[in-house]
């Protein structure tokens, strides 16, 4: 199938091209950028639905071009790829619905849908990225289609926020180009390979190996959160809920993560990074983040802020699932990769939904939202109790998978971090359910706007049910072909079982 | 030794002492009035004695006449621009030098 | 012809002399004029060793030099009007780093 | 001839050193004018020194360029600065002490030395003898089309070299011309015998030029020199008070500037089409592009350096005759 | 056709009411709590053995019918229901108001978590039972109670972590969850203690067993009739119900473990009786019971460490009397609370949120204790006592003031302390 | 057609068609505009012609007036040239089309003829192959380019254009002495039969030095870029955009040239070294300059200080990196040409827009100048060195010499300076996004000048895209490959 | 005769120096301007002296524009640059 070399390039084309359109046209337009949104992201859907169809079936996706005389930028559609991508497109589709009756009457709706296709291409394009330049090329492009997003509602603290945002992922970006370059020169290849290519280097360049992992992880982990890397994610938090819901479970903390998964994976090798130590530290590393975000989670009244430093914890689970270097533990990262990007947004959607309605936007402002909104809450109290870890929610599952791989590989002290972190979340979940169901409504709400007779706009109520179902789904079908859990023990099947 | 190559020796070392004689009043001589005269001396007289001192080796009529239209275009050029200096120095009112 | 060493050395000691005044004489007029030095210094050593050739000169320099001298004399004005142009806005042809403070 | 040879490096020794005292004292005195006059002076001994080079082509530019109107330019140009700049208003212009540090002086003659001492060794470490081009300019004169190898090289071997050059006579008029307001006004007050000097001097201007065009084919001469010939004799004509035509908005004038220059590219282009490459010129009238070349070139040259010389300050000239 | 009838009838069992739990539904459909428990009454009386695996659920759950939860479904199915005409019948309306969605979640929660084979489901299950119900409890408890109510929901979050690290050891060790196959294996692995501390732990803590059970007390006292009787019947028997799914068969014997289980079992029976003994109100009678039979059960099920071979035979018993004292229990509840007003029900915690003023209990305990012990030395001995309880009572209270003012924070304070603790747990068993 | 097309001398067309559209301009002041952008579109064509020829027929040379060699003088084009005369060509037809927006009617007499003259001297120069030639059109590049400078004609401007004169001469002359020791010493101007004649003697090295220090002080190297910031920030908008895209890379050409042609017989890595020192500063130097600035012209200015410091660290590279490090140079120049070019015109239509440049007063820009400030951000992404752009492929190619040889100083230099870059760019575009105490005075900036530098822009971005057959285009006459196989 | 054309070449280039003193020295800018005259027309005699000792005639041409544009500066000086003199002249 000759098509077939053309469908990842398409999958990234089928957001650009609409994004690129988008920026041209006036702000009155409303119906062709509505539908050119819509149709981006369906025909980007399809695509991925029939590339889904064919990796299952074995078939072989990849767009090569050239980029530099040696070096290709290759697309390819493999299990890990698809995973990431088929939750990118997903989310895009229903955040574009979301952003769409989130941004109804606000300024600059072409500029802003514009960059939102751009940082979905990207994030495509690290998704399906056949190696460490391509993943690169897409990985900054994400920073930087992200930026006018973060800045986009235009005051001092937006723009402190994006110079933030910048210093932190430049320099990531600076680590990771850094140790690619590097690796290039060492290895002269940059292919991912199921299983990584360096586990033949000659021993002797094994110390320069973990110099260049650091520099990796180093890289990705700023935009995955990690600490010390973490501080331009709350920050972050004065964009649009759209955004929010882009930046922490669609694109950019994913593609960090995401990265780090590659890297482990197809650029090392589990069993090779394992062999050379560097897994414990970044297990280490992701332990510290998951409870030092918790812990940072605790003190915010500020309902995105709080929910910022529960990604941070959350994202790193990824990390965690990873590093273990066990593949039941690698189901569980790899899963979450997509577990949390559904929970998460969801509570992004239904935070923004209470500022958009009620204006709420403290903690303390949420006293009986619950009556005033259930379905939102609903959606919300499925994404917490998914954060939190409780079954049958998504979360439930990833965690199950870690803390089972971690003691396969007798590292009971990742329970613990488990069990710590779901203490932690429930402790600052739960009071926000307890306020929001079980407190008197205020008088009076802040900023209250009235929608008419559903609690608020359709385009605003729908996305948080799709994705909390979504949400609660993977949980409850987590067996059933086609889940994500499935498609995580096939990526990890592939990274610890064949040959 | 030809009686042109001792008259050109003469004229040219004529020449040359009234060029030494303009420069000498141009570093002695008190003011510009003064310092023009001996000016136009070296002008005149030591290049024309010195034009004249090579015409007389010029190998034609038409080289001999070139070094002589050399002569006259730089007396020319001297006594306008003494001219103009003197007239201009007084129109300044640049002081005479007095004793 | 050890002479057109001697004229070449001076040729050196000129561009160096001059570029020593470019450096350091702040008046752009004498800037400019150092420029000039250099760019006879230059010529200078160009020519003269254009004499080695024997029997007859190497013309080649020379025409080069003749280039050259064109060239000077037309950054020289354009040199002299921007000189002018800057001493219009601001008084004391200068560039305002070498400016003193008293000035 | 020993005597002669003695007497001749003494001359040369005297010349040379003499060259660089001047340019020593002209570059590191207090007064301006003196400066230029010594520069002016500087020319004379540079043009005596091309002579004892055996280069008088570059001898006769030197001295109607370098020292003829390039003195001309700095003096009108110093003129118009001191109606500029108060402090130099008084005879006796005070320059400002150099900011730099006396320190910062010592290095930088530090450097200079080094860079002078290693220069020198280069130069020295050339062979005393060498061909150069001399040999490959002579076996070719035949075929160029003039006797003269300067020239031969300046317009027929070396001819695209030229033509750039042209072009950056054009360029320094245009520069002139927007860097400087222009004022069309020619000087109206005159002096007899400044009239006198002028009627008298300029046909004789105008000839030498037409002659060393003239002789340029095969005698040093040529087109540099008589341009700068032409636009002395223009300069002496504006001096002298002559108003001359509107110089920036006359097309005229700016069809003379032209003309040189296009007259190289056309011939380019016509080589171009008709040899194949580009000034390349049929042995057999070699002779007459050359002279049709170098006449368009010495009218573009003059005007040229005319429209510089009034270009950059006519200005002055205005104030200076308030003044007066 | 009929073939698939069982299976689609059990899973109507569970999804049934979690349909209904979605407001459109069951604020429209009339005798919605009675209709959403059909299915499980139709299943509870399908005469034989339903398994039904659910490869795709969870990790792979599955939800049977057999001889043992038979019984605890049918007592919960009549809880369920008494419950629901009990409210209709006072016109309390909890299941028309707008917390009827937790009402039905719980029910669901629970219904599965019954029918649940493996220890996943279960887990899940019982969480959504329990959260609903909290849910559910805190919309229908009066004001002052609510705080200690707000404990229920802290024990639930420990105690599922608990039981999740207990699980995650299990399947890490054995590989699988079912509860049938689970019993024969986890006795050979290492972690078997800390699996039983894990679990009985959390079961412990959702079950109210003494000292975890102020919250019972707070649910039981402020509630109306209709959620009191769901007291019994939803989280604490559940909570007894999973602790004897959960724990299997020993091969053998883990005497450390269940001799600590029994002790503490018999602390809470001591409590209870004493409690019991104190009580005044009749009405307050079946709370004592209670406590007195969870003790019981617990202590048992300590024994059962110790005797391996008895626990194994006799396991089976268990399920049956659970139901059985499930059913008397809220048979109790009813009889003494059906014709008592409310203020009389509430008298002994009038004291708005506080509970007794210290004389008063004092002055009843001298009566207990003269009750208890008739002769000299008691009598001699009494001062001393007096002190002892007054010294145990105050802690108790001043403890309990403190958590409860604690959890009137966002209440991490106390998440980590619980943390802290259970760090020390594992790693003290670890080593 | 294609064999005549083949024939046509388009190298010799792309200088006389500038220089005669210059006479043209000048002799037609009120033409001056359309001539001017006739023959912009025409070098255009022109170059693509020569493009097409020398993939046809490989390198091309032409020997003008007949004469060979050492005698006359040749012009020459292979793949470096045709690259740097296509960047110009670009460049130029974007910058000349914005000048019609930019310059009013009364200023195109003095820009059209100054520029196409510049435009004639840039083509001459990266055609030529021989020193003196070079120096000539050196000569006419640096008047052309100082009297564009000085076009605004503020105090500022003449200022600046007068230290960027002296510097320009100055680089000249220590360029002709170094090719006047050159000629004496080994007898020719031509390069490539110097290349074969010069070895490694003193004068060898005095010529090396006064060379690479005329051009290092042309090009603006770091202790000598003192001229560069003020002269391309106070030039008009167009006029830097082509000094910084163009003029300074073409003293930097003709050092590569030399370098590759003439200096390679120096085995020492001395002078490599050092200039990769003084490149190393000058990218840190600049860049914190650049942070540092409250100027939008300035900043952009100082960037381009920076980036010719990336041009320099290629040399200590190129020792052992051979050719990949050379082609990198070359795609940074061509990246950065198109990148900053498009810059320049950027702040070009701020300034138009808000009548000033300060960054902090910005001012919303970004949604009154929409495209203008993309055309911004995408030049940045090829500044930092971002992909999938320009600047990336360069940087990559030199971040992996740099590695590879384990010049540890320099990569991390280089990857200072491609966050410092990004400093400085975000910090524009953040500052574009938010309203601004002082309000902007607002004209309205016409859609070609703001199209022009998103072209450009965009250019420098797809270049990241096309690198392979672009350095198979670079490759033709394989001047980078003296020292080992195409990449 | 050479030897005679050459001391005197040398002997008017010495003069010429001799005179460099008044330029040096001034006082006045017409002093200096005087002694620049006198230059040239030194360097018109020792051109022609040259001319006449490397029997070259091309360099009469020289001389003769040596000549021609002697005036020039001068007549700049006197019509543009003419400062007012110092009152301390002399």
């Amino acid at each position: 199938m000759i098509w077939n070399n053309w469908i990842p390039l398409l999958v990234v084309l089928s957001s650009l091209l609409p994004g690129l359109v988008i920026f041209t046209l006036s702000e009155k337009q409303w119906r062709v950028r509505t539908f050119l949104n819509i149709f981006g992201a369906v025909a980007k859907l399809g695509l991925v639905g029939w590339m889904l169809w064919g990796v299952y079936h074995e078939q072989h996706f990849e767009t090569r071009l050239a980029l530099l005389p040696d070096l290709d930028l290759v697309l390819r559609a493999g299990p890990l790829a698809l995973f990431f991508v088929s939750l990118s497109t997903l989310l895009w589709l229903v955040t574009t619905v979301y952003a769409i009756g989130y941004l109804e009457h606000s300024p600059h709706r072409s500029r802003f849908f514009g960059f939102f296709s751009l940082c979905v291409t990207a994030t495509v394009g690290v998704a399906l990225a056949g190696n460490l330049i391509t993943f690169l090329l897409f990985y900054e492009l994400l920073t930087l289609s992200t930026y006018p997003l973060i800045v986009h509602r235009g005051t001092e603290e937006a723009r402190k926020a994006g110079q933030s945002y910048l210093t932190y992922t430049i320099l990531g970006g600076a680590l990771l180009l850094f140790g690619t370059v590097w690796l290039y020169s060492l290895v002269g290849t940059l292919e991912f390979t199921p299983r990584g290519f360096l586990s033949q280097v000659d021993a002797q360049h094994h110390p320069t190996l973990i110099i260049i992992f650091v520099l990796l992880i180093g890289g990705l982990g700023v935009k995955a959160a990690l600490i010390p890397f973490n501080g331009w994610l709350p920050k972050a938090m004065v964009a649009p809920a759209p955004v929010s819901a882009l930046l922490h479970a669609v694109a950019v903390v994913k593609a960090g993560a995401f990265g780090i998964i590659r890297v482990v994976y197809d650029v090392f090798g589990i069993d090779f990074a394992a062999s050379l130590g560097v897994t414990a530290p970044l297990a280490w590393l992701a332990a510290a983040t998951i409870i030092y975000g918790s812990l940072r989670a605790l003190f915010q009244d500020d309902l995105k802020r709080r929910l910022a430093y529960s990604t941070i914890s959350q994202v790193s689970y990824i990390a965690l699932g990873v590093a273990i270097a066990g593949p039941l533990a690698s189901i569980g990262g790899v899963v979450h990769l997509v577990h949390q990007g559904v929970m998460k947004i969801t509570l992004f959607f239904c935070a923004g939904n209470l500022a958009e309605t009620l204006g709420v936007h403290k903690i303390s402002e949420m006293n009986g939202v619950g009556r005033r909104m259930p379905w939102t809450m609903a959606a919300f109290t499925i994404g917490a109790f998914g954060m939190i870890g409780a079954p049958p929610v998504a979360g439930f599952i990833s965690k199950w998978y870690i803390g089972l791989g971690a003691l396969e590989v007798d590292q009971g002290w990742v329970l613990l971090v488990l069990a710590g972190s779901s203490l932690l979340n429930a402790a600052y979940f739960l009071p926000i359910l307890h306020a929001a169901w079980f407190r008197k409504p205020p008088e009076k709400w802040p900023h209250e706007h009235d929608f008419g007779r559903h609690e608020t706009s359709l385009a605003l109520l729908i996305p948080p049910l799709i994705t909390a179902s979504l949400a609660l789904l993977a949980g409850v079908l987590a067996m059933l072909p086609f889940s994500p859990l499935e498609w995580a023990k096939l990526i990890s099947v592939r990274e610890f079982y064949t040959p | 030794m030809m009686l042109a190559d001792i008259l050109t020796i003469i004229l040219l070392l004529g020449g040359a002492f009234f060029f030494l004689a303009g420069t000498i009043g141009l570093l002695r001589f008190p003011d510009v009035y003064t310092r023009l005269h001996a000016l136009t001396k070296a002008d005149n007289v030591g290049l024309g004695l010195i034009v004249t001192g090579l015409a007389i080796q010029a190998q034609s009529w038409a080289a001999a006449g070139k070094l002589i239209l050399i002569w006259l275009l730089v007396l020319l050029a001297g006594a306008g621009v003494s001219y103009l200096i003197a007239n201009g120095a007084l129109a300044r009112g640049v002081a005479f030098w007095k004793r | 012809m050890s002479m057109l060493f001697f004229y070449a050395l001076i040729g050196v000691g000129l561009f160096t002399l001059g570029l020593l005044a470019l450096v350091v004489q702040p008046h752009l007029l004498q800037k400019i004029l150092a420029l000039n030095v250099m760019g006879s210094g230059v010529f200078l050593l160009l020519v003269a060793l254009g004499g080695r050739s024997q029997p007859v000169v190497d013309v080649v320099p020379q025409a080069m030099v003749i280039t050259g001298i064109v060239v000077a004399v037309s950054a020289t004005a354009m040199a002299l009007t921007l000189m002018l142009n800057l001493s219009r806005s601001s008084p004391g042809a200068q560039l305002p780093e070498d400016q003193s403070a008293d000035s | 001839m020993e005597a002669v040879g003695l007497w001749q490096s003494a001359f040369d020794l005297m010349l040379g050193f003499s060259l660089f005292g001047l340019a020593w004292r002209m570059l590191f005195c207090a007064d301006l004018f003196k400066s230029i006059v010594l520069f002016i002076t500087f020319g004379l001994l540079m043009a005596i020194a091309w002579v004892r080079l055996e280069a008088p082509d570059v001898a006769l530019a030197e001295a109607t360029i370098g020292a003829g109107l390039t003195g001309a330019l700095l003096m009108s140009a110093f003129a118009k600065l001191r109606t500029l700049d108060n402090s130099l208003k008084s005879g006796q212009p005070l320059l400002p002490r150099p900011r730099l540090h006396v320190i910062n002086f010592w290095i930088a003659l530090l450097f200079t030395v080094l860079l002078t001492g290693g220069l020198a060794y280069a130069v020295l470490s050339l062979p005393s003898h060498s061909p150069g081009l001399s040999d490959a300019v002579m076996s070719q004169l035949d075929s160029s089309g003039v006797t003269h190898p300067v020239t031969a090289v300046l317009l027929n071997f070396r001819g695209y070299d030229t033509l750039l050059e042209m072009a950056v006579l054009l360029l320094s008029i245009q520069s002139v011309w927007s860097m400087a307001g222009m004022s069309d006004a020619g000087e109206v007050h005159t002096s007899p015998v400044l009239n006198v000097l002028i009627q008298l001097l300029s046909p004789v201007l105008i000839l030498v030029s037409a002659y060393l065009l003239w002789v340029g084919a095969h005698a040093p001469g040529g087109a540099f020199q008589a341009g700068s010939i032409l636009g002395a004799a223009g300069v002496l004509l504006v001096l002298s008070g002559r108003p001359l035509f509107n110089l920036k908005k006359s097309w005229l004038i700016r069809l003379m500037l032209v003309a040189g220059p296009a007259a190289f590219i056309a011939l380019a282009t016509l080589t171009l089409i008709n040899e194949g490459q580009l000034l390349k010129y049929p042995v057999a009238n070699a002779a007459n592009y050359i002279l049709l070349l170098e006449t368009l070139a010495t009218v573009s040259i003059g005007t040229t350096l005319l429209a510089l010389f009034v270009g950059s300050q006519t200005e002055a000239v205005q104030q200076d005759q308030s003044h007066q | 056709m009929i073939a698939y009838l069982p299976p689609v009838l059990l899973i109507l069992t569970v999804i049934w009411p979690l349909l209904l739990a979605i407001p459109l539904l069951n604020r429209y459909i009339q005798n919605a709590p009675m209709l959403a428990l059909l299915p499980a009454v139709c299943l509870a009386l399908y005469p034989g053995v339903i398994d039904y695996n659910v490869e795709w659920i969870l990790l792979g759950s599955g939800i049977e019918l057999n001889g043992n939860n038979r019984w605890i479904l049918l007592v919960s199915v009549m809880i369920w229901a008494s419950s629901a005409l009990i409210d209709k019948s006072h016109g309390e309306g909890f299941t028309h108001s707008s917390n009827s969605s937790f009402y039905f979640l719980a029910m669901g929660g629970q219904l599965a978590a019954i029918l649940s084979t493996d220890l996943i489901g279960f887990f899940s299950a019982a969480s959504l039972m329990g959260y609903a119900f909290y849910g559910f409890l805190n919309s229908s408890i009066e004001q002052q109670y609510r705080r200690y109510w707000n404990l229920y929901l802290v024990f639930l979050v420990v105690a599922d972590l608990a039981l999740f690290e207990a699980m995650i050891m299990a399947v890490s060790a054995t590989e699988i969850t079912r509860f049938n196959v689970l019993r024969w294996i986890i006795s050979d692995t290492q972690n078997a203690q800390i699996y039983v501390w894990m679990t009985v732990t959390g079961f412990a803590l959702k079950a109210g067993i003494w000292p975890a059970h102020r919250w019972i007390i707070a649910a039981y006292t402020g509630t109306p009739l209709s959620v009191k009787i769901l007291l019994f019947g939803v989280p604490l028997m559940t909570a007894l119900f999973g602790l004897l799914k959960w724990l299997p068969n020993w091969d053998n014997s883990l005497s450390i473990p269940g001799s600590v289980i029994m002790l503490w079992g018999l602390m809470t029976a001591i409590y209870a009786l004493i409690k019991l003994l104190q009580n005044r109100q009749r009405v307050l009678i079946p709370l004592w019971l209670i406590f007195l039979v969870s003790g019981v059960f617990l202590s048992v099920i300590g024994a059962g460490f110790v005797v391996t071979q008895d626990w194994s035979d006799y396991k089976s018993y268990f399920f049956i009397s659970l139901s059985l004292g499930g059913f008397s229990i809220t048979a109790l509840i009813i009889y003494l609370t059906i014709g008592q007003n409310q203020q009389h029900l509430s008298a002994p915690f009038s004291s708005a949120g506080q509970t007794e003023d210290t004389t008063q209990a004092q002055q009843r305990e001298n009566k207990v204790l003269t009750l208890l012990s008739a002769n000299y030395l008691v009598t001699r001995l009494q001062y001393l006592q007096v002190a002892a309880f007054q010294l145990v009572d105050v802690t108790r209270q001043r403890a309990v003031n403190q958590l409860n003012k604690i959890m009137d924070e966002p209440g991490w304070t106390v998440a980590i302390t619980f943390f802290m603790l259970f760090i020390l747990i594992i790693v003290s068993l670890s080593l | 057609m294609g064999a005549q097309l083949i024939q046509v001398d388009w190298a010799v067309v792309l200088i006389m068609l500038p220089l005669s559209a210059a006479m043209l301009g000048f002799l037609l002041p009120g033409m001056a505009r359309n001539i001017g952008l006739l023959a912009a579109l025409l070098i255009l064509f022109t170059v693509v012609g020569l493009g097409w020829q020398l993939t046809q027929t490989g390198v091309y040379s032409h020997v003008a007036g007949g004469w060979l060699a050492p005698l006359g003088i040749q012009l020459h084009a292979d793949g470096f040239s045709l690259l740097m005369l296509a960047t110009s060509a670009i460049v130029g037809v974007a910058v000349s089309i914005y000048s019609t927006g930019y310059f009013k009617a009364a200023d195109d007499q003095r820009f059209w003829p100054t520029w196409l003259l510049l435009w004639a001297a840039l083509n001459a120069l990266f055609l030529a192959a021989d020193v003196f030639n070079l120096y000539v059109t050196l000569e006419l590049l640096g008047l052309s380019a100082v009297t564009l400078a000085s076009l605004t004609g503020s105090k500022d401007s003449v200022s600046a254009a007068m230290r960027y004169l002296l510097s320009t001469l100055l680089g000249s002359l220590a360029f002709l002495l170094g090719i006047g020791l050159l000629y004496h010493q080994y007898g020719s101007v031509d390069i490539a039969i110097l290349s074969e004649r010069v070895n490694d003697s003193t004068v060898s090295w005095a010529a090396l030095g006064l060379i690479t220090a005329g051009l290092a002080l042309k090009t603006a190297l770091f202790p000598f870029h003192f001229w560069l910031p003020p002269a391309h920030a106070s030039a008009p908008a167009p006029v830097s955009a082509l000094l910084s895209a163009l003029v300074v890379k073409a003293s930097f050409y003709i050092l590569l040239r030399l370098w590759l042609g003439l200096f390679d017989f120096q085995q020492d890595s001395t002078v490599a070294n050092m200039l990769g020192i003084l490149g190393a500063t000058a990218v840190l130097w600049g860049s914190i300059q650049a942070l540092r600035q409250i100027r939008l012209k300035m900043l952009v200015a100082y960037s381009t200080v920076a980036q010719i410091g990336y041009l320099f660290l290629a040399f200590p590279l190129a020792q052992t990196g051979g050719n990949r490090v050379w082609y990198a140079v070359a795609y940074l120049m061509l990246s950065h040409a198109l990148a900053k070019a498009a810059m320049f015109l950027v702040a070009g239509n701020m300034m138009l827009f808000g009548g000033h440049d300060r960054i902090v007063n910005l001012d919303r820009v970004v949604q009154r100048l929409p495209v203008t400030v993309a055309a911004f951000g995408l030049a940045g992404v090829s500044i930092m060195g971002l992909p999938p752009s320009g600047g990336f492929i360069a940087k990559w190619l030199l971040l992996e010499a740099a590695l590879a040889q384990g010049h540890w100083g320099i990569a991390g230099i280089m990857m200072l300076g491609g966050i410092l870059a990004a400093a400085y760019v975000f910090k524009v575009l953040g500052y574009a996004f938010i309203p601004s105490p002082v309000p902007h005075q607002a004209v309205s900036v016409p859609a070609r000048m703001q199209w022009m530098a998103l072209l450009l822009a965009t250019l420098a971005i797809m270049a990241g895209f096309v690198a392979q057959p672009l350095m198979q285009l670079i490759g033709i006459g394989a001047l980078f490959d003296s020292t080992g196989s195409m990449p | 005769m050479q030897n005679l054309y050459i001391i005197l070449a040398l002997f008017l280039l010495l003069n010429l120096l001799a005179g460099m003193w008044r330029i040096l020295k001034g006082p006045a800018a017409a002093d200096r301007m005087l002694a620049s005259q006198l230059f040239g027309t030194t360097a018109v005699a020792i051109l022609l002296l040259l001319a006449q000792i490397e029997s070259l005639m091309a360099l009469r041409d020289v001389a003769l524009v040596f000549a021609l544009l002697a005036a020039i500066t001068a007549i700049a000086f006197v019509r543009r640059n003419w400062p007012q003199e110092p009152d301390d002249a002399g």
